[in-house]
């Protein structure tokens, strides 16, 4: 770390960062995301880098993802909702939650894991059908989703009596460390990965 | 694992009656695909009576269901005259069934999800004591929108209904009270004590009480000029 | 980066992070870093790290100090206020910049928003109208949508004054989603929702 006086120096030496190398553009990635809220699309980063070839830009995410997941790092590249995002590494979880005793934060309820699951394999769908098919009334939990953002009215049906439509948001496949909706699995792959461990499994458990 | 872990794992907790019929059906090593969805419906009548596990809230979704499979029971109980209502009625369950199981494990899949993401820190996390006063055109939907529409239009009605219930001024009331002023001073500025008064609906009642006075002819009125202050005093042309 | 499948796996493997070496310790220092807006004193993350000696732990910041200061990083460590803070590098500064400028998000106030809902609800509604409705003055708002060609003036009010009347634009129904005005919710819709009433469940079955 330097002193203010050393910081000017190095300010007037160091003129030669122009995101010509791979390097320039890994730190430039680095800033720009750790400056960010919301996740980045890659394609507002290749705009400005001039990068037209999307290999090219994997390679250099490619590279970044890599360093970070040295150890010694503490943060790493994640995507999600269409963008990239710095984001903690899942090991140090613990400890930052002693280092900072904040409370892991609320999760869903199983009626808005059973009502979001719906919406986001049947998409758009109305609260009628999400009602029929968990066979219980599922106003509540619809709106209690669409106030988390985590769901959003997508149109009506041209059905009698015009009901609203509902779909995931953006905020759904950022919450769920999704980059889009096809890496939810599909039914059959469900089918299989859940044969495999059918006891009931433990991160049920309320805690 | 503590006692209370054991305790929430021992628990049945339903979040409806497909649940519970899952449940049931799992519990008695049926295949999904081929039950008798009869049954079944004694189990499922034992435990809707007892109420384990049945979240209150929702025991007219747990009743409904009951009474589809009595109707499924009692149907295939009776020799059937070449019905096939039983028949649909319980595809139809095993088939909403079927779909529920799927829900299900879409639901297991999402929460392990959930577990994981919630390892992942971001950067605005620790420090969410700053207010976002503003909001990203593109994050608002139409059903915030709706919502911010919902709580104006509520806010709205409460101030008038408010104000409304605040007071009572019957008519005649006030053209009693008005008529006692005039008596006693033979004279009244309108405005003056219209003035006084401290709410819309009063002031609108006494104006209400002065036209009528003038059309009983209890009163004389006058106004000199548009907006100008209005004079009342007794007719006394009325003896 | 992983897809969610592997990520799940990844999870339940990796559990050797224990802030014993020297990379570990700088790992978490980065992630409290990154997760923090403020400075965070040496002597609490001292504490935290067990590590009693001042000179161990500036080994350790001096460690990680260096390895933010080779090329292909774009976050530095930085004192400030007797603090510790992760801040972007210098030399990228102006290409920070640059990258911001250009993605100028617009942004809406809650009062914006308020206004628009009641043109959205009211259409052709006065400034008057809405004023009142909100109770205070919408001159401002009505400006500052204009501006954002989220509503227009679509003609004048035949009451005294002739006042301008104002309605939701194109714009409008792009940045919302929707086909056209009668996909927006209604208020009984909405109403509905908030009151919960318990109404039978809708799964029946048809016989």
């Amino acid at each position: 770390m330097e002193k203010p006086a050393d910081r000017l120096k190095h300010m007037k030496q160091n003129q030669d960062f122009n995101l010509d190398t791979i390097d320039d553009k890994i730190a430039f990635i680095e800033s720009i995301l750790f400056v960010s809220k919301e996740p980045l699309e890659p394609e507002k980063i290749m705009n400005f880098l001039n990068c037209k070839n999307i290999q090219e830009f994997e390679k250099i995410i490619a590279k970044m993802d890599e360093s970070c997941r040295q150890s010694g790092r503490g943060i790493i590249l994640q995507r999600a909702g269409g963008g990239l995002q710095l984001v903690t590494k899942p090991d140090i979880h613990p400890f930052l939650k002693d280092f900072y005793t904040i409370k892991t934060s609320s999760k869903l309820s199983i009626q808005s894991l059973e009502t979001l699951s719906i919406v986001a394999y049947r998409q758009p769908v109305t609260i009628a059908e999400i009602s029929d098919l968990r066979g219980v009334n599922s106003i509540g939990t619809v709106k209690n989703l669409l106030q988390k953002k985590l769901i959003r009215i997508s149109g009506r049906k041209k059905v009698p009596g015009l009901p609203l439509l509902y779909s995931t948001t953006r905020e759904f496949l950022l919450y769920f460390g999704l980059n889009d909706l096809t890496e939810l699995p599909s039914l059959e792959e469900l089918t299989e990965m859940f044969e495999e461990k059918e006891q009931p499994s433990l991160f049920t458990i309320k805690t | 694992m503590n006692e209370t872990d054991i305790y929430q794992v021992q628990t049945e907790f339903f979040e409806g009656p497909l649940d519970l019929l899952l449940y049931l059906i799992r519990k008695n090593k049926m295949n999904i695909l081929d039950i008798r969805i009869s049954e079944i419906t004694a189990e499922y009548l034992f435990y809707l009576k007892n109420c384990q596990g049945i979240n209150p809230t929702l025991e007219g979704d747990f009743l409904m269901t009951a009474s589809t499979l009595i109707y499924i029971k009692s149907r295939s109980l009776l020799p059937r005259p070449g019905s096939t209502d039983e028949a649909s009625a319980e595809d139809k369950l095993i088939h909403t069934l079927i779909e529920y199981d799927k829900i299900q494990k879409i639901s297991r899949l999402l929460q392990e999800m959930e577990t994981h993401t919630l390892l992942l820190w971001k950067r605005e996390e620790v420090s969410e004591h700053f207010e976002h006063k503003e909001f990203d055109i593109e994050e608002v939907s139409s059903f915030q929108l709706a919502e911010i529409f919902l709580n104006i239009v509520k806010k709205k009605d409460q101030e008038e209904y408010l104000y409304l219930e605040s007071k009572n001024y019957p008519l005649d009331k006030k053209i009693e009270e008005i008529l006692h002023l005039i008596e006693t001073s033979e004279y009244l500025n309108f405005f003056e004590y219209v003035d006084k008064l401290d709410s819309i609906e009063e002031i609108l009642v006494s104006f209400f009480a002065l036209l009528e006075m003038v059309k009983q002819r209890l009163v004389v009125a006058l106004q000199k000029r548009l907006f100008d202050s209005i004079s009342v005093w007794k007719n006394q042309q009325t003896d």
